[in-house]
């Protein structure tokens, strides 16, 4: 039932106080051709009827809330509701962003501090907060490694952006909407960057690379230094995409080995909600030497105020405003609520609670790359599928248990991928009954492979027809 | 104690020890020793639940909010009315605590509510489909512009002078990243509005599209239907970034024959929130548009069972499977900012939205009248929705610093923003305004010139 | 799984900031045979596993949010979020009971403001809102007839109160408890009390009568001036459970036909939220002879201030403080809400609903008394007892339907009883699925009844052992 | 347009058709016309939801909360920390809007949440069991009185003259109604604790109960073994009415023997809201008793699957199946602040529960410190929990209001209250003063002498 197929003729779910200025007829404000002929098309409910509505829809939802949601590459760590007060105070929800500088400094002066933190967290100069996820924050990056060249006269030369074949969908694609080519460098035989391929591709076309650290099979690369090198020495910059930060927080500094610039995704690391699919925010951080290429504006602090500025070379505005503010309240929130040690005990965690599944787990599953991981973890269903068990109805079984299930078919370089993030708010507990749901699953598809095919059957529905949906898209009511 | 950790050291040790370790800093072996970070970062010390609210309270304090004055700010962002059942639906934490719904069938919460957003949007503008959302009106914008491109092969983009010089300048980061040249299309100078009769109409044929706001900048209204035809006569497309509160009472791009929609819906019952988080909308007619939109979109289709159910869908176009080649880099979009803006529409429904709109145009013509009987001037002459250019040589910046001080922000002094409208400000007025509040406020300014 | 069975020693939910006094030992402040030995018992979890706990204890209850809730005598109507906004703001929600009047002037005024209007609508004079719930309400209204009785000199003799025998059964046992004896009047053949049996009852003992009105029939007794003239002839008081007050609101006023104590249930008409079983409120409103008897303290206004004051024959406190003070905030937001005409819409479309209802269903069950009902009616299950399907089947199968059951079983005087209320706030859409529904399981009865006594299958847990919790209680951990 | 009605017009016509009616007035009919309100009631007019809560917001803002000043009150109602997360979760419209647990199979979430606050209550008061709520500590306490004598057959109470004299009023009305006697057990003046030995311990073997407040009224610790020992001995009740943060530190009750315990739950995380809606809790020892109870009780049972459920259980004992024989005529309590209770103690747990008590001490002590050292005098010389009497031979109300001028909110004169202690105010501390702000109360106190 949709909203539309509740409506009634004539009723209304609010209602707004009486006009109350002199009315003018509306043929003296508007000419007649400038109006709607049309009915909106907006469903006509009542605010009871809306309240079932959306509570009985969320009620057919998995949330953190809900359940384990080891969903690989997201970070669904538990979000404190309390930075849903604070980011809510109206002196943070109930503020223009017209108005004068004078009367917002607290906002400017909390935008100023997180950018400070994310800097240390990075161990780089200074944020941009524009971003609104990440794959905005790798499009600003990309466009002030195509700034930077351009200052240096390279601009038509460096066309190239290196990413690894293991890389999110996002970096290609961002490299694609900078303007830049994309080349592909492949994985070794222990997941990292293939550093001789990488040699042989780099060269004066090199703008830069883009390298997800740990990467996207749960992996720290163990040549991250000669890697950093082969692209300084190359004179290309460094982009490190840091949607995995859970794992490094105090731990290691992109910084430190040699990154130009970073990116963050709040709503993973620093543990704002995702809203089912957002609003996240993906700032970015830069060395010295790129902070006069970054977004305007940014936000400095002199003379006692706090104000925003424009940087010398600064790639221009990428977002209207000032990025996803109310996240960014959320997410300086959870910094100062955890502190350094608090951070560091983050990603131990968030590390430990994905070896100790991993280590469960890979005699029923096979592991591809049997290394110590980080915050988390590839399998692959290939002996599954040997059964006839795809991945899917691995992961379809799963929603039967009440478990969200991993991240699937993603890194694209393992057969039938299966990426499993814990994170650090997992209680050892919930960690057991996870690990003891995948064996049973890989023991039904020993021995009843039919199930898992037909799985789920305790869901709100049962599995769903995606072709179909392709094929003759109804995309409304 | 770390909070939002529920290990106890004694568990933390026994997962170690299944792994064959002894420390935590066995786990990050891999990473070579003069890499890891031997200090504790320089962060500010942790604070306790207690300790973080009232540190977050003080800073909140620090800002002026518009529930302690009376705004009329417009310029992008709007103190519109927001009913308080919404955020009590947006907070169960199966909204806001669910990711994308890759796992449809535990996921039809979040996929049916975008369905209905889609719905929403797509009937509200008059358009075939609409997407899962985008950051927000001035990036769909920059997309819309790309996407042009992308569908005529033609790779100028022309908008006219008078859109929202902010989502002009991230349109040109957004187009000189892919070498489009954007054409400023000039705007009459009484009446604001676009003035293809200062433009050379031959350019139209090498043109991806046109791109209008309605209204425009200044609040006002454009004549459309010569714009579409001039446009689509040349070959490209119409591209019209709308104010959707406006749609109850405005013909809607479909009507006009628009081929993509954008505009922001942050007015929809979010909270303005310092202008993020909001959502854009984007949506289009035709079916080749539609495979080609950028962002998520959902579908219906049925399960196992025959029974009604939603998936994402056309994921073809994204960059998850088509990497640098997908129509768009959006991933994470503005889902729950979304899920605001359709409980919004859905709560106001038709007879709502007309009144929102209604009460828009009324009272801010109200205002404009009662500025003019005081004797200012009004910079254009083209009917307006709920915003205004008011001309007075003075300086706004220290006449708003007065109207502070009264309780007041004043509107958007547009000297820095359109440096020859110097002596201008722009005044938004919504249904949230009272005549009271409108009253007092020209007396101010009377006060003030 | 409960709390106790997740905790681990050490853990803790919530930190507080560091005590910042110098520490004295704690032997210097409290001798230590003052001081607790043994573990206070708690469990000792983390925020994550709290949050996750009781979001899913949560989402194995039904709600009026959730759907249909049509549980008779109880008024599951829609409860407006804004309302809970409106109690949660600090000038109401963070005020302390002891602090001096004139910090407190708003919640006087709303005290105030509610009161008259509770006594508008119930046609009296004034209001005491201390009584926490329609149970207390009664226990104050009657030791007010007790007090009135004792000032007139007739304590010792007045000593009966008579009540229905469709009566709550609240109203016996708060009788009992103001020292009352309680006489049972019988009903007559139309649902209404036997006013027969009534005028042979009453005497010189009778102390007052407690008539719900409508009554748990769901009949507005057609007698109800003969029966207040009766009682009152006798030298007694008329006390009016407004229980069912959603039927009479700007209807008809109990004050106008004569009783002298009324009182509501806010958390029923009112609309404030049940809660899960509470809070609610119970204010009384008395008729101008009843003023002075009323609970201390009461609302007054005079030289421009609101004050507590006692009245003069007070029964005393009855409550700590002022009562629900959070629950009146919502009631009086409803009242200013809706206004007169609002209000009278409700009882009009409560009355209207039940009615429609009522008289689709009446051909697959038992209507006991087939006349116009009020804002809910009574359905026997005793045709469906002679196929061997009892109300408690037909109840338990309603779940199956994702609708909460009716009230069963009550009142009393009805064998198999089905107390329906579908409440003006529930669409007609939603009364022709409750409707079909029923008539669906009438169908299951008369074909296989044995799927009705196995019911239901569809909750999250099956029919539960009742007679087994009572007989070897568990009531902790 | 009446809100939260979703029938139309058109709707309600067809269904009153289908009743065989014209209009509503007919469904009205078994009410004799002259008995039908003629008119409109006379209420202020409608508001929408936006003037309701300016209207609302108004009064709000008359009156002056704790977020806005210091407050040193307690005497029955404290300014406890509060953890953010707890309204998220009360606020679940499944907890909200649900009523009283009858149909269990789909009330497991209320059952089992109830299960949890008779287990918590139970471990914390060292008792058997608990109730499922009453409505706050003081009717606990009348109801507790009356089920002693209802157990014992004896119709005397004695309580102890240092309980919350609003409690012992509250009690008197309860007791009056059934014509029990009360009792009152002077207390020590130098002490102000319970002074046995002043009082006819013979009357012990008419004693249904003897009531113990622990901490008393002042704040102070009773000496508690003596007299249960004293009390048990005559064949009473050993009735205990304690603060249940206390419990954090102090012996349980249950350790003293107590048949019956009591008190106001509303200090664990319910926000103090004027003083209502609180919760109190009942708990007590032994088969006899628990089957005597008043209110609600929840059990753990089986379905038929054999799968663990809750359960209203004994109801025998209530007022829907006994009537007048009922234990009480209690049917709604207070569930939800029960609910909040729970997750209070959930979140705190062991260490939090033994945190909060002990700061309340250690903060209560220094403030008691620094006044003496400032040079006050100490009413009473009994060790005190987070409470204690100060004398000064001040008009308290007057100093009261020279300190709110300061943001303070000082404590309560017990003149109206406890009238021999005319020159006395009860000053409570929790863990929510800091160190500052107490330095300061110190200091303004000084300046009001
Ligand atoms: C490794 C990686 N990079 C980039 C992104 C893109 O981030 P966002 O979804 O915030 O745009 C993701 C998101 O899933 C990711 O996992
Ligand atoms: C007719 C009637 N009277 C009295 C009551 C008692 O009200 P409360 O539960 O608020 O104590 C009820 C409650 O169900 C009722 O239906």
């Amino acid at each position: 039932m949709l909203l539309l197929e509740m409506s009634k003729p004539g009723r209304c779910g609010y209602t707004l106080p009486k006009l109350d200025v002199p009315e003018v007829s509306l043929d003296e404000l508007i000419p007649r051709s400038y109006l709607r002929e049309t009915e909106p098309g907006l469903p006509q409910v009542t605010e009871p009827e809306v309240v079932r509505y959306f509570t009985q829809l969320s009620r057919k939802n998995h949330g953190v809330d809900v359940g384990f949601y080891p969903l690989g590459s997201c970070t669904m760590k538990y979000n404190p509701r309390v930075h849903e007060d604070i980011a809510a105070l109206p002196g943070f929800s109930r503020i223009h962003p017209r108005q004068p500088e004078s009367t917002v400094q607290g906002a400017l002066q909390l935008m100023y501090e997180l950018d400070q933190c994310l800097a240390e967290i990075a161990g780089l100069a200074k944020s941009s907060l524009l971003p609104a996820a990440g794959a905005h924050g790798e499009l600003a990056g990309l466009l002030i490694i195509k700034a930077y060249h351009k200052f240096n006269g390279e601009a038509d030369q460096r066309r190239e952006i290196i990413i690894p074949d293991s890389a999110h969908g996002t970096n290609p694609a961002s490299a694609q909407m900078a303007g830049f080519t994309v080349k592909e460098v492949p994985s070794d035989q222990r997941g990292g960057v293939d550093v001789a391929a990488l040699r042989e591709m780099v060269g004066p076309q090199t703008a830069g690379l883009m390298l997800t650290n740990p990467n996207t099979l749960g992996l720290f690369d163990e040549n991250l230094e000669e890697i950093a090198a082969i692209i300084h020495d190359a004179g290309g910059l460094l982009y490190y995409d840091g949607a995995n930060a859970n794992a490094i927080l105090g731990i290691t500094r992109p910084g430190d080995t040699g990154f130009d610039i970073v990116h963050f995704n709040l709503h993973k690391t620093f543990s704002t909600p995702h809203g089912g699919g957002g609003p996240g925010a993906g700032p970015i951080v830069v060395s010295e030497k790129l902070v006069d290429f970054l977004p305007s504006p940014i936000v400095e602090y002199s003379d006692g105020r706090y104000h925003f500025a424009t940087p010398k070379h600064s790639i221009g505005p990428i977002k209207a405003f000032y990025g996803n503010f109310g996240v960014l309240v959320k997410a300086y929130s959870y910094i100062r609520r955890l502190g350094a040690e608090g951070l560091k005990s983050v990603s131990e965690n968030a590390v430990l609670n994905a070896n100790y599944v991993m280590n469960q787990l890979k005699d029923d599953y096979y592991l591809p790359y049997d290394r110590t991981c980080m915050h988390e973890f590839v399998l692959s269903g290939k002996r599954q599928k040997e059964l006839g068990v795809s991945t899917l109805d691995i992961a379809k079984r799963l929603l039967d248990y009440g478990v969200h299930a991993p991240t699937i078919y993603f890194p694209l370089i393992v057969e039938e991928a299966i990426m499993i993030e814990p994170t650090e708010t997992e209680s050892k507990a919930t960690l057991d009954v996870f690990i003891q749901t995948m064996k049973t699953i890989a023991e039904e598809a020993r021995r009843n492979p039919e199930q898992l095919k037909s799985a789920p059957t305790l869901t709100p529905v049962k599995r769903l027809d995606e072709t179909k949906a392709a094929r003759q898209p109804i995309l409304k009511y | 104690m770390v909070p939002y950790i529920p290990n106890t050291p004694e568990e933390q040790q026994q997962m170690l020890q299944s792994l064959g370790m002894n420390q935590i800093a066995d786990l990050f072996a891999d990473i070579p020793e003069h890499l890891r970070l031997q200090r504790p970062l320089d962060l500010p010390e942790a604070l306790t639940e207690p300790e973080l609210l009232r540190y977050m309270g003080k800073l909140a304090q620090q800002n002026i909010n518009l529930d302690q004055c009376v705004s009329f700010l417009g310029a992008g962002a709007y103190d519109h009315i927001v009913p308080a059942v919404i955020s009590h639906l947006t907070s169960r934490g199966e909204f806001l605590t669910a990711y994308t719904p890759y796992q449809a069938e535990i996921s039809q919460g979040v996929l049916q509510s975008i369905f209905e957003f889609q719905t929403l949007i797509a009937n509200l503008t008059g358009m075939e489909a609409a997407n899962a959302s985008m950051y927000d009106g001035a990036t769909a914008l920059a997309e819309a512009a790309l996407m042009s491109c992308n569908i005529t092969r033609r790779s100028k983009v022309a908008a006219a002078a008078n859109l929202d010089p902010q989502w002009v300048d991230i349109l040109e980061v957004y187009l000189g990243s892919q070498n489009i040249e954007l054409i400023r299309v000039p705007y009459g100078s009484d009446t604001g509005q676009i003035a293809l009769d200062a433009f050379d109409l031959k350019t139209g044929s090498e043109l991806a599209c046109m791109i209008v706001g309605q209204p425009n900048f200044f609040g006002a209204l454009e004549d459309v239907e010569q714009i579409a035809s001039w446009i689509k006569g040349s070959g490209g497309l119409l591209v019209m970034a709308v104010d959707p509160i406006s749609l109850g009472l405005l013909k809607s791009p479909g009507e006009y024959g628009a081929d993509i929609v954008v505009g922001d819906a942050g007015c929809l019952g979010n909270p303005i929130s310092f202008g993020g988080p909001s959502v854009g909308f984007f949506a289009v007619n035709g079916t080749k548009l539609i495979r080609k939109m950028p962002g998520r979109i959902v579908g219906q289709t049925t399960d196992r069972d025959g029974n009604v159910g939603y998936v994402l869908t056309l994921q073809a176009r994204e960059q998850h499977i088509r990497r640098e080649k997908a129509t768009s880099n959006i991933c994470t979009n503005q889902a729950l900012n979304a899920l605001t803006a359709t409980i919004y529409l859905a709560l106001l429904g038709n007879e709502g939205i007309k009144q929102v709109a209604y009460q828009c145009a009324q009272k801010t013509a109200y205002l404009r009248r009662k500025l003019v009987e005081a004797g200012f001037k009004l910079r254009f002459n083209a009917p307006v929705f709920k915003e205004f250019v008011l001309q007075v040589d003075v300086d706004w910046e220290q006449v708003n610093e007065r109207l502070l001080e009264q309780g007041y922000l004043g509107g958007f002094p547009l000297k820095s923003a359109v440096p020859e409208l110097a002596d201008c400000v722009l005044i938004a007025v919504t249904e949230a305004r009272t005549r009271a509040e409108m009253d007092q406020f020209v007396e101010l300014l009377r006060g003030c010139r």
